[in-house]
Formats: structure tokens, sequence, C-alpha cells
């Protein structure tokens, strides 16, 4: 199975993610990728949670924090800036404040404790985290493309996705129980209807959302996750142990992607010391992983002979990772 | 004649909030207080750390912050005061 | 000037105190194989080292090929040389049983008799706990002080910088948790009949952890003690991310080390009928050198050649140590 | 004279208590005023602040209020005469009860809703607090004593009454379970257990408990004893839904009902008053000062109110202008019920040996006949009537008596936690409270134990009036009118328990009457009786600095103001 075929065949994983082990070059293929699509004429967004993300450097086009940015036509890119999230947040609460009760200034306390949030230790990453929510379910797109940190903190993005499906489940419980005793009340005194609790309705819209996010990431019919690996020992070992932490989030694995394969013309041309012992590394561990992955294994990708920023250069890659089109 | 009638509603009305108050009241009230410090609690594990109780609340809490906010003082007044037995008599 | 003024070696001896260092730098580009040098040199020189994964997903064991998780190991067949992978499970569910009891004396406080142990579970789910957890594990590695000497192999940069920047974020939180807690004093002062003054274990709580972090923050921020290293190849991307966080580190008031150059192709090994792929890429590197020079200038402490094989085990890594440490 | 008379000049007293003096305290002095803010607004935090309508909190107010207490104090203090007793109603309902009530509420609204062991704490001293925490605890205690023991007469003289009681628990339960559980629309649930409940009267009188358990059962003190206990003891610990709530819920109607229609009765057969209007100065339990004077406490005034009036009725008022109607309004609504008990015992029985004879057995016994006669004038037959005028006691009394061992099992883990975590156990603290009250039923004398309680509770209303006394002296306003009142019932009953006290550890223990378990009760009694009295008195040593220092503070206020 080659990665076109895969796109070919499966057209509706429209979220595509590549995994692994930092500096393996999964921005670069995220960029490819969406180069690619976006050349066949699908409408793509690829984005990136990562707060020291490339793609700015890969398009060579500022984006941070600007949302989605047209790179060519159908090709958007996006980088999100937590602190702005943050802010826009804050806003968001203030301002439902105000047009609640009416009120022309947020009371002190209550400014304070929303300024005093923003120091909170985890608020930067579940921004982010519940940008990639909006960006989801918002929609508007034919490929969503995830640009993802690299591997423990990927895991972290979606043990986040079930951290806070816990937390909302165990508080909207208490919530259920608190509306039984609305109901008794409502009983002694007659009240046909009840109120609706609006903290209620607002964690049912939090875990709704949530729950679409992190369906869609665990979801094979919708989703394509592919692994990045080398042909490297240790590379080969962390990516196996990374699959298996996968696995535990219900991850799809749609298939690995070898990268920085040299290309075997270049045996016969006059090379020097390193890179002949390099291939004869690269020999063995391409064994390695043909035994140990097999058929899962999509494409093998050829070293560049320099590093992948630009959009001539991201063809080049797209070419090399899907052939031409 | 008609504000004669609506007194009448109106005697008949008080009535029905005595007994109300007699029998059912009591219950009424328990329902409506087990709900509200279940509410403290709500708010306590959610935004204790307006309080200073070290709970890291998640992003999601401030979100409902709005919900609460008219409670926030009686919530923090009814956290804080001291109580005695002689609160818990009637 | 295009060439190392203060080696590594020469760093390391002009700041003898030096306790604490990292190695940073975006994926990939060998921050763990430098980590294992730099523990391994300072073995070498006779002080007892630790070198500690703080890494979600550790690679120690295999650099070393040696079981390290949970507990420190000899490595290299150097008795002085530790190495370990934190595990942060413990330190998780120690600080959740903390947050727990806290939350109990709080509920007894406040007169609350809902029942409330199924929800109390709720208020310690956060995404930052393992986060935290790493954080402390660090820092009590620091403060037992059982080594003469700590290697840190941090997560990528982002992390790294959030690792090291939790001092200050939760020096923030903490600052801010102590005025709700005194307010929260004050205002039950005004609302206690008998004035009487009370234990506040969650006063306590927050003045240790305060305490803490300002200690935290007081060694991670000691230029003399603490040194932070960024590696990079020569290569657009891995620079560019340095040089950002470069930046932000020195906002957080972070001593920057200096830059270790990797992956250098030698180039006595190109000869004029090189491959064309060769060729171009040491062209590649040249420029992105020119780069490094320009931007890192004299706070490149090591360029270190591209080996011929990946470094992993003793051999390798004294290989390496050779090369980072050269005089 | 005819009873009727009675209940209109208990009227005209009411009218002129409530229009004239109690408006002047609450316009002039007190100076009510509907725009403050009350704390139930203020601080609503729908826990223990809660804004409630005054219509309602009427009804909570009666209810919380009136319970066994009117009834039975009137029905023993006849024994003097039904005019000092009258006469006792009427003028302590007017100069006593109501200040004590309304000004028991002001105070707490006036001070951000704080309950009293905070204002005592306060105004006071703080070991005044500490000394109040525990005198309430063996006031509670004697409640429990007094009322158990009205239950257990009861029980034992009404044979039809167990059946009643038996029913309305299990329609307690079921209306607890259709509320909470099944959410049923109350008025079906209402009617449902209410049927089952009257049901269950009427079953008692076919099948009287002696018929089912025999003669020695059914008169067992014991077996009633340790029914009443198992009750409350259900009542303390299991969840408040589920049992002591929707059973409160339940009687509220049976006991309605019956005063209800108790009273049509007697305006239908407005009988005159059989038994003498004054006896003598000094009978069985004691001369009638102080006695008869603590014999009827609640009805004429009452430190059970004062509790619920600051802890509970305080946090729910709308409006300072509700302090009236609710606090003083209802005690007026109260003084009638006591008239109501009074002509019951006065006119039912053709003679004062007939009546003494019913009395012997218990005040139950006496005000069922009256209920079943006057219920047997709107056209219920007279055993029904009679049975369901001993339901109606019980339930007066056990919807107390729960409530009040379900206060001690909390006083108990408060008070005694420190010493072992093993009072805060429910079980613990419930069985504490039982056992202590269990010895006061089976071994005590009830009469003494009436006049005890009565001691406690007039006490207790004495302390409250301290308390308010205390804060009128501090804000600057005239106080006499809660003063005089405050010293008045604080003479009474420190004599009244000493007395009391006296007659039970010198006279009967001492002097070797006693034998066996009522040696125990007695002893037990006398030395509680002991205990208020001293507890009473470094309360108004406290008390009497306190006042000494507002003065003071006022007086050097004062010229530095001006």
């Amino acid at each position: 199975m080659s990665l076109t075929k895969i796109f070919e065949q499966y057209p509706d994983r429209r979220y595509i993610m590549f995994g692994g082990k930092g500096g393996l070059g999964k921005t670069t293929f995220s960029a490819a990728t969406s180069y690619y699509l976006a050349k066949k004429g699908k409408k793509v967004l690829v984005f990136s949670v990562d707060p020291q993300a490339s793609l700015t450097d890969i398009f060579q086009k500022d984006i941070f924090g600007k949302g989605p940015t047209e790179i060519i036509p159908n090709l958007y890119a996006q980088e999100i800036d937590a602190d702005k999230r943050v802010k826009a947040y804050q806003q968001e609460v203030r301002q439902k404040i105000l047009d609640m009760y009416g009120m022309d200034k947020i009371p002190e306390e209550i400014e304070s404790y929303i300024q005093a949030a923003a120091a909170e230790p985890a608020m930067e990453e579940s921004a982010i985290f519940d940008e990639v929510v909006d960006i989801v379910v918002r929609g508007g797109y034919d490929y969503y493309i995830y640009d993802l940190v690299p591997l423990g903190h990927a895991l972290y993005y979606l043990s986040m996705a079930s951290v806070y499906d816990a937390w909302i489940d165990k508080i909207t419980k208490l919530r259920e129980q608190m509306r039984e005793y609305d109901q008794v009340a409502a009983v002694m005194q007659r009240e046909k209807e009840l109120d609706e609790d609006a903290i209620l309705n607002e964690l049912l819209y939090i875990k709704e959302r949530i729950n679409k996010s992190s369906s869609i990431l665990t979801d094979k019919a919708k989703t394509a996750f592919f692994f990045v690996l080398t042909a490297e020992d240790m590379i080969i070992k962390d990516t196996q142990k990374a699959a298996a932490l996968f696995a535990k989030f219900d991850v799809p694995l749609s298939g690995y992607i070898i990268n920085r394969v040299l290309p075997s013309e270049l045996k016969s041309e006059n090379i020097p010391e390193y890179l002949k012992n390099r291939f004869l590394m690269q020999e063995h561990y391409l064994e390695v992983i043909k035994n140990d992955f097999g058929n899962e294994i999509l494409a093998s990708v050829p070293e560049m002979e320099r590093d992948v920023t630009g959009l001539p250069m991201i063809e080049k890659l797209a070419k090399a990772m899907f052939g031409d089109f | 004649m008609a504000e004669k009638e609506k007194k009448k509603g109106g005697f008949f009305q008080s009535v029905k909030e005595f007994v109300y108050g007699v029998a059912a009241h009591d219950s009424a009230r328990f329902a409506l207080k087990t709900r509200a410090s279940m509410e403290h609690l709500f708010i306590l594990i959610t935004m204790g750390d307006m309080l200073g109780v070290p709970i890291l609340p998640p992003y999601y809490s401030l979100r409902l912050l709005p919900y609460v906010v008219p409670q926030i003082s009686t919530w923090k007044r009814r956290m804080l005061r001291e109580k005695d037995l002689t609160d818990g008599l009637a | 000037m295009n060439q190392v003024v203060t080696s590594m070696y020469k760093y390391f001896h002009e700041n003898p105190r030096l306790k604490y260092i990292f190695f940073g730098g975006k994926g990939g580009v060998g921050k763990t194989v430098m980590a294992g040098a730099a523990a391994l040199w300072s073995a070498k020189q006779g002080r007892k080292t630790l070198l500690a994964s703080t890494n979600p997903v550790h690679s120690l064991s295999n650099l070393f090929g040696q079981n390290v998780f949970g507990r420190p190991v000899v490595v290299c067949d150097e008795e002085n040389c530790h190495a370990f992978e934190i595990d942060t499970r413990d330190t998780i569910e120690r600080s959740k049983k903390e947050i727990r009891e806290k939350i109990n004396w709080f509920l007894k406080f406040a007169d609350i008799t809902t029942k409330a142990e199924d929800f109390i579970e709720s208020a310690t789910m956060n995404p930052a706990f393992e986060e935290s957890a790493m954080f402390e594990n660090m820092i009590d590695l620091m403060f037992k002080d059982e080594y003469d000497f700590y290697v840190f192999d941090t997560a990528p940069t982002a992390n790294a910088r959030r690792l090291l920047g939790m001092s200050k974020v939760y020096g923030l939180w903490v600052d801010k948790m102590l005025k709700s807690r005194e307010e929260a004093k004050s205002l039950r002062e005004l609302l206690s009949f008998s004035k009487k003054k009370e234990k506040d274990p969650l006063l306590d709580y927050l003045l240790n952890f305060k305490d803490r972090m300002a200690h935290a923050k007081e060694l991670l921020t000691d230029d003399a003690l603490t040194a932070f290293f960024f590696v990079t190849l020569p290569e657009s991307l891995p620079i560019a991310v340095i040089t950002r966080f470069i930046n932000w580190f020195y906002e957080f008031g972070i001593p920057v080390g200096g830059v270790v150059v990797n992956g250098l192709i030698p180039k006595e090994q190109l000869c004029a009928d090189s491959a064309e792929f060769v060729k171009n890429r040491v062209k590649m590197q040249e420029e992105h050198m020119e780069e490094i020079w320009k931007i890192f200038d004299d706070r490149v402490r090591a360029v270190v050649p591209l080996f011929d094989t990946e470094v992993k085990g003793p051999d390798m890594l004294n290989k390496m140590v050779d090369h980072l440490f050269v005089k | 004279m005819n009873a009727i008379y009675v209940l209109i000049i208990g009227l005209v007293v009411a009218v002129i208590g409530y229009r004239v003096y109690a408006k002047y305290i609450d316009s002039k002095v007190i100076q009510a005023d509907p725009k403050r803010m009350t704390p139930a607004k203020m601080y609503m935090d729908g826990v223990e602040f809660m804004p409630t309508s005054r219509n309602i909190l009427y009804g909570y107010q009666f209810k919380s209020i009136a319970g066994a207490g009117p009834i039975i104090g009137p029905i023993i203090a006849i024994q003097w005469g039904w005019l000092p007793a009258m006469v006792w109603i009427l003028a302590g309902t007017f100069f006593i009860g109501w200040v004590h009530d309304y000004s028991s509420a002001m105070i707490a609204m006036r001070n951000d809703g704080a309950s009293f062991g905070g204002l005592s704490h306060r105004l006071i001293s703080p070991r005044a607090r500490i000394i109040l925490l525990s005198f309430i605890y063996f006031y509670l205690l004697l409640i429990v004593g007094a009322f158990g023991a009205v239950v257990v007469n009861t029980a034992v003289a009404l044979k039809g009454a167990p059946m009643a009681w038996l029913f309305l628990t299990i329609a307690g339960v079921l209306a607890g379970q259709m509320i909470y559980r099944w959410k049923v629309d109350i008025i079906v649930t209402t009617v449902i257990t209410v049927v089952i409940a009257m049901a269950g009267i009427f079953l008692g009188t076919l099948a009287p408990s002696n018929q089912i358990l025999g003669d020695a059962l059914s008169n067992s003190r014991w077996l009633w004893a340790i029914a009443a206990f198992v009750f409350c003891y259900f009542a303390s610990v299991l969840p408040i839904w589920r049992f002591s709530l929707p059973i409160n819920y339940v009687a509220a109607y049976i006991v309605f009902l019956g005063l209800f229609f108790g009273i049509i009765g007697i305006f239908i057969t407005h009988p005159e008053f059989t038994l003498p209007a004054f006896t003598s100065f000094e009978i069985p339990i004691g001369p009638i000062w102080p006695i008869m004077f603590v014999t009827i406490a609640c009805g004429a005034v009452s430190g059970w109110h004062s509790i619920v009036c600051s802890s509970g009725t305080a946090r729910q008022l709308e409006s300072e202008m509700d302090a009236r109607p609710v606090g003083a309004g209802i005690m007026f609504l109260e003084m009638m019920l006591a008239l109501f008990a009074l002509i019951i015992a006065g006119t039912i029985y053709s003679s004062s040996s007939e009546y003494a004879a019913a009395l012997v057995k218990g005040p139950g016994g006496v005000f069922a006949a009256g209920v079943g006669k006057f219920l047997n004038a709107v056209g219920l037959p007279l055993d029904y009537g009679k049975s369901y005028g001993s339901v109606m006691m019980i339930v007066l009394a056990i919807t107390i008596m729960q409530l009040v061992v379900r206060f001690m099992r909390v006083a108990t883990a408060e008070l005694l936690s420190d010493i072992s975590p093993i009072f805060k156990n429910v079980h613990v603290g419930t069985l504490v409270a039982s056992a202590l009250g269990m010895i006061l039923v089976i071994t005590g004398w009830w009469q003494y134990l009436w006049v005890l309680f009565g001691g406690a509770n007039q006490l207790m209303a004495s302390l409250a009036l301290m308390l308010v006394s205390a804060w009128l002296i501090s804000e600057g306003k005239p106080a006499a009118w809660a003063m005089i009142p405050m010293f008045f019932m604080f003479v009474t009953t420190i004599a009244a328990l000493l007395y009391t006290s006296y007659n039970l550890l010198i006279v009967k223990v001492l002097g070797g009457a006693l034998k066996g378990e009522a040696l125990i009760g007695n002893t037990l009694m006398g030395l509680t009786g002991i205990f208020l009295v001293i507890a009473a008195l470094i309360l108004a040593i406290e008390g009497f600095k306190a006042f000494r220092r507002f003065r003071t503070m006022r007086g050097q206020a004062a010229p530095s103001g001006a």
C-alpha cells in the first residue's frame, strides 16, 4: 500500500496526523501533504498545536497567531498563539458576565480572578487544546492536517481530552444530583416548570465539543495517523514504544513512513567515508523495519540534499512522498 | 364585587400558604438546602482557588464562572462564617 | 570569527561551581546524546553525577542499553555516572492525595456535610498534574543534593521552557493563591465571633510551596550553578527554533550556557568528484554555519561532527565526550 | 364560666398585645424599617439564609413552636385551678412571650443573622457561649425526657394509639419515597398518605394494643419507651428525607385537621368550666409560685422559641416588618392553643376527682378525651375522636423528640469530638442521647420531669432575654421591656429548679423513700436541675458584667459624641 493509495482509498479520512519522535520531519510531512492535497483541489487546513511551531519557518511566512492564512489557493496554515487565545477567552468570559447581568463593569473580585486565571499552570496548553477543538468543530475544510508536537507532548494532548472528559463527567454528576433536589422542592411547592440549569447545559456543551474532537482523533474512519521513523536503532525502538502508548488512547494507526532514506543511486557515486558507513547502517535497519512493521510501511522518503523550507522544496518533498501529481 | 372576589382569593391563598408553611415548608427547605450546599461544593471544586484552596481548576471551569457570579459573595461568606451548635438547631 | 572562542571545556573551567545543566533544542538534534556525554565527562572528572530524564517519553535506557527506569543506575561502568528515568506516577498520586486532604480539611472547616468524596476527585483532575509532577521530581532531586553534578535530559524545547519556567508560572500561581488565602483569612476573621486564631493548613501548604518554588527559582536562575545548553544542527528549522527560545530563556532569567552544533559533515571527507548530493548538503551546512556564527557568535561551545553511525552505548558516548569537551 | 368567654378574653388580649403593645415596641423602640435589608436577602445562600414569604413563615413558625408544650402545660397546671392558669397564659404571653419571640428574631436579624452561640460570645463573653452550649445540651435532654414520658404515657393509657402511630410511620416513610424518589404529585402523595394515617387511627379503635399484645405488654412502659427511641434513632441516623421530614409532613395534616375541627367543636358545644377556678396555693408538685409558672411554659413563654426564631425564622424573614406578625403574632396564636388545652382540661370532666384520676395516667389521656368530645360535636364517633386525640398527642411530642435527639447527636459530635473521635459517629451520638433520655423516661416521675423541662425552658427564655437586653443596652435603646421579664423569669425558674431539685435530692433520694430504678431517675433529674441552676447563675454573673460594660461604654461615648 502506498501513501497515495491510502488517500484515494479512504477519502473519508479527512483528519491527518503525523506522529513520531522529534526532528524526524513531521512538520515537513504535514506541510508537504497539505500542499499535495491543495494541489489536488481539496481545501486544506494545516495547523500547528506546538508552541514551538515551525510552519512559519517552513512556509517562510509569519502566520503565528494570525488565524488560518492562505499560503497557496486552497492551502491554509495556522499557528495557534496560546497567549492570544487565553486573552480572548478571558474577554469572552468577561463579556458573558456583562451580558448576563447587564453590568457596566466586572466586579473587582471577579475581574481579579479572571486575570489570575492566566497564571494557571496548564492554561496555555489547554488554550491550544481548546482552539483545536474549535477548529475541528467549526468545520469548513476538506482536510485537516495536525502538525503534532513531539511524541510525549502529543500523548499529553490526547490525555488532556480524557482528563477533561472525566472531569466534566464528575461535575456533571454533581449537577444532576443537585437537580434531583430541585425537583423535590418543585414537587413540594407544586411548581410545574423547573428552571433549566444553565451550568448543566454549559457542561453538556463543553462535553459535546470535546467528545466530538476527541472522537475524531480515535475514529479510524475519519482519521489517518502516520508514524514517521528513520532507519536508526534508537528511533525504531522509541517508535515501537510510542506506538504502544498511542494504542492506549485508541488512536488508529494507518501506517509508517520512513524518512531520510539515503538514495541508493548515491552508492555508486563517490561518497565520503561517513556516508558509506551510514549506508551500511541504513541497510541493516531498513531490514529490521521491514521485519518489524512489514506491510504497514507506506512510503520511504529520501533524504533531501537540503532542508525543506519554502514552497519549491515542499513541492519536491510532496512529490517524493506521493509521486508526481 | 370584583374586588371582593379578589380579596377572597387572597385569603384562600394565604391559608394555602399557611398550610404549606405548617406541613411542607421544612421539606422544601431541606431539599433546597441540600441543593445549595451541593452548589457550594460545586463552586469549591471548580473554583476553590478563589479562597486559596490549592486546587488547579481546569481551563473550562472559567467558562462556568459567569453562572456563579451572583453567588460568589454569599458562597465565600458561607464557607468562611464561623458556625457553632446553635446554628444547626432550627 | 567563525570558531569556538569559549569551548565547553573552558566554560566548565571558568564556571567551577556549575552543578545543574540542561540540554534543549528541537526534536532530533541529539539532546539526549549530548546530555549523556556531559554526564559521562563529569563523572570521569571524579564527580558523582546524575543524569535524569524528565522527558515524558524516556530514551536513556535505549541510549545506554540498560534499564534505568524508576531508579538511578550506574551506567557505562563508570561508578560516578548514574542515569535515571523518572517515574512520575507516584509523584502524581502523592500530590493528588495531598490536595484531597486539603480539600477535606476545608470541607470540614466550612461545615459542608454533603457527601463529597466522589467529587473531590474531580478537583485533582487537571492535565497540568503530569507536568508539574515532572517539575516536582526535578527539584526534589536538586534539593536532596545527593550528587555533585546533575544533567537533565529535558523534553523538546517548548516543554523545557515550560518545565523551567514552571518555577515562575507556579510562583505566580502560588502568589495569587496566597493572596486569595489571605483575603479569605481576613474575611473569616471578620465573620468570626470568637476571633480565635486558627491553624490554617492551607496557608502552610501554600507558604511551603512558595518557598520551594522560590528556592528552585533561585537555583535555576543562578548562572554560577545552572546552565542551559542549546543543541542545533546546521539546518534552518533547528536554528530558527533555538533562536526564538534563547530569547525566551533570557526573559525567564534562566542562564544560557551556550550553543552546541551537532552533525556537521567533516569537510575533509569531501573531494572534487564527490556525489552532487553530498556537495549540496555540505554547501547547505556551510550556509547555515555562517548563520550560526552570525547569530550565536561567541556563545557556540562546540561543533560536533556527524558520526558515521548513530550514537549509542558507552563506546560511542566516549567518542562523543572527546568531541564535546575538546580542550 | 363558659369556655367561649375564655376564648374571647384571649382574643381581646391578643389584639391589644399585638396591635398596641407589640406595635409600639416594633415601631418606636426597635424601629423596624421596611427598607433595611434583612440577612435573608443580603446573605441569601439557599442554605441558611433563604427569604420566604410572610404567609409561609406563619405556618413554619406555628409548626416549629407549637408542639406538645402549650397543650400539656395547661392540662397539668389546672391542678391549681383554671383561673391562675388562664391569667398566667394571658399575662405571660402579653408581657413576656411575644417580647421574647419577637426580640429573639430581631436581635438575630440586626446582627447579620448571627446565632445565639455567636451572639452570646460577642455580647456577653466567650465563657457565656460555652456555658450556653452545654446548658442547651441538658435542656435538650430534658425535652427528650419530658416528651418521651408523654409519648409513653399516651401509648399506655390509650390502647388505640400504638396502631395509629405505626400507621403514621408507614404513611410517612411512604410519603418520603413518593416525594423524594418517585416525585409523585404532592397532592396525590398527601391524600394517599393522610388517608393511610387516618385508617391507622380507625384500625387502632378496632384492634387496640391490649388485644394484640396482651395486657402485660401493652401496659409496659419499657416497650413504648423502646419504641419511641427506636423511632428517634431512625430519625437521627437515616437521611432526613427518608424518615423524619415526611413523617412530620403527614403528621402536620393530622394535627392541623384535629385542631381545626376541635376548635369548631368548642364553639358548637361552648361548654362550662366544671373544675374549680382555684384550688389551693400548693399541690403535690409544688406551690403556685414558682412551679405553675414553669409548668405552663410554651403557651406563656418558652425558650425553645428563641432558638427557632434566631437560627430559623430570622434567616428567612424578607422584611423587618414581618418580624412582628411572625414573631409576635404567632406567639399570640399559640396562646390561643394553650387556652384551647385549658378549656379541654377544665370542661370535660364532671369533677376534680375524675380529672385527677385521668391525669394520673398522663396528660395525653386528658387531651385525647377532650379532642374526642369536641370532634364528636362535629360528628365524629367518640371512640375514633379519642383515638385521634391520642395520636395527635403522640405526634406532637414525638416530632419534637426526634428532632431533639438529632440535635443532641450533632451536639455530642460538636462538644465531645475533641475528646474522642468516636463521638463523631452518628450512631454513638444518637445512642448516647437515647440512653440518657431513656433513663429519664423510665425512671423519672413524669410530672417532675415536666417541671424540670419547663424550668429549663423558661431559663432558656430568660437567657435569650438577657442577650436581647445586652443588645438593647449596647444600642442605647430602652431595655426595661425586655429586662423586667428577664428578671422575673430568671428568679422564678431558679426558684423552681432549686425547689424541684431539693425535693428530688434531699427529700426523696436522701429521705430514703425511693428504691431501685426510681432512685437513678430522680437523682439524675435532681442533679440536672442543680447543673442548670449553676450554669444559669454563671451566665447571670457574666450577663451583669456585660450590662455594666455596655452602660459605662455608652456613658463614656455620650459626652464625647456631644
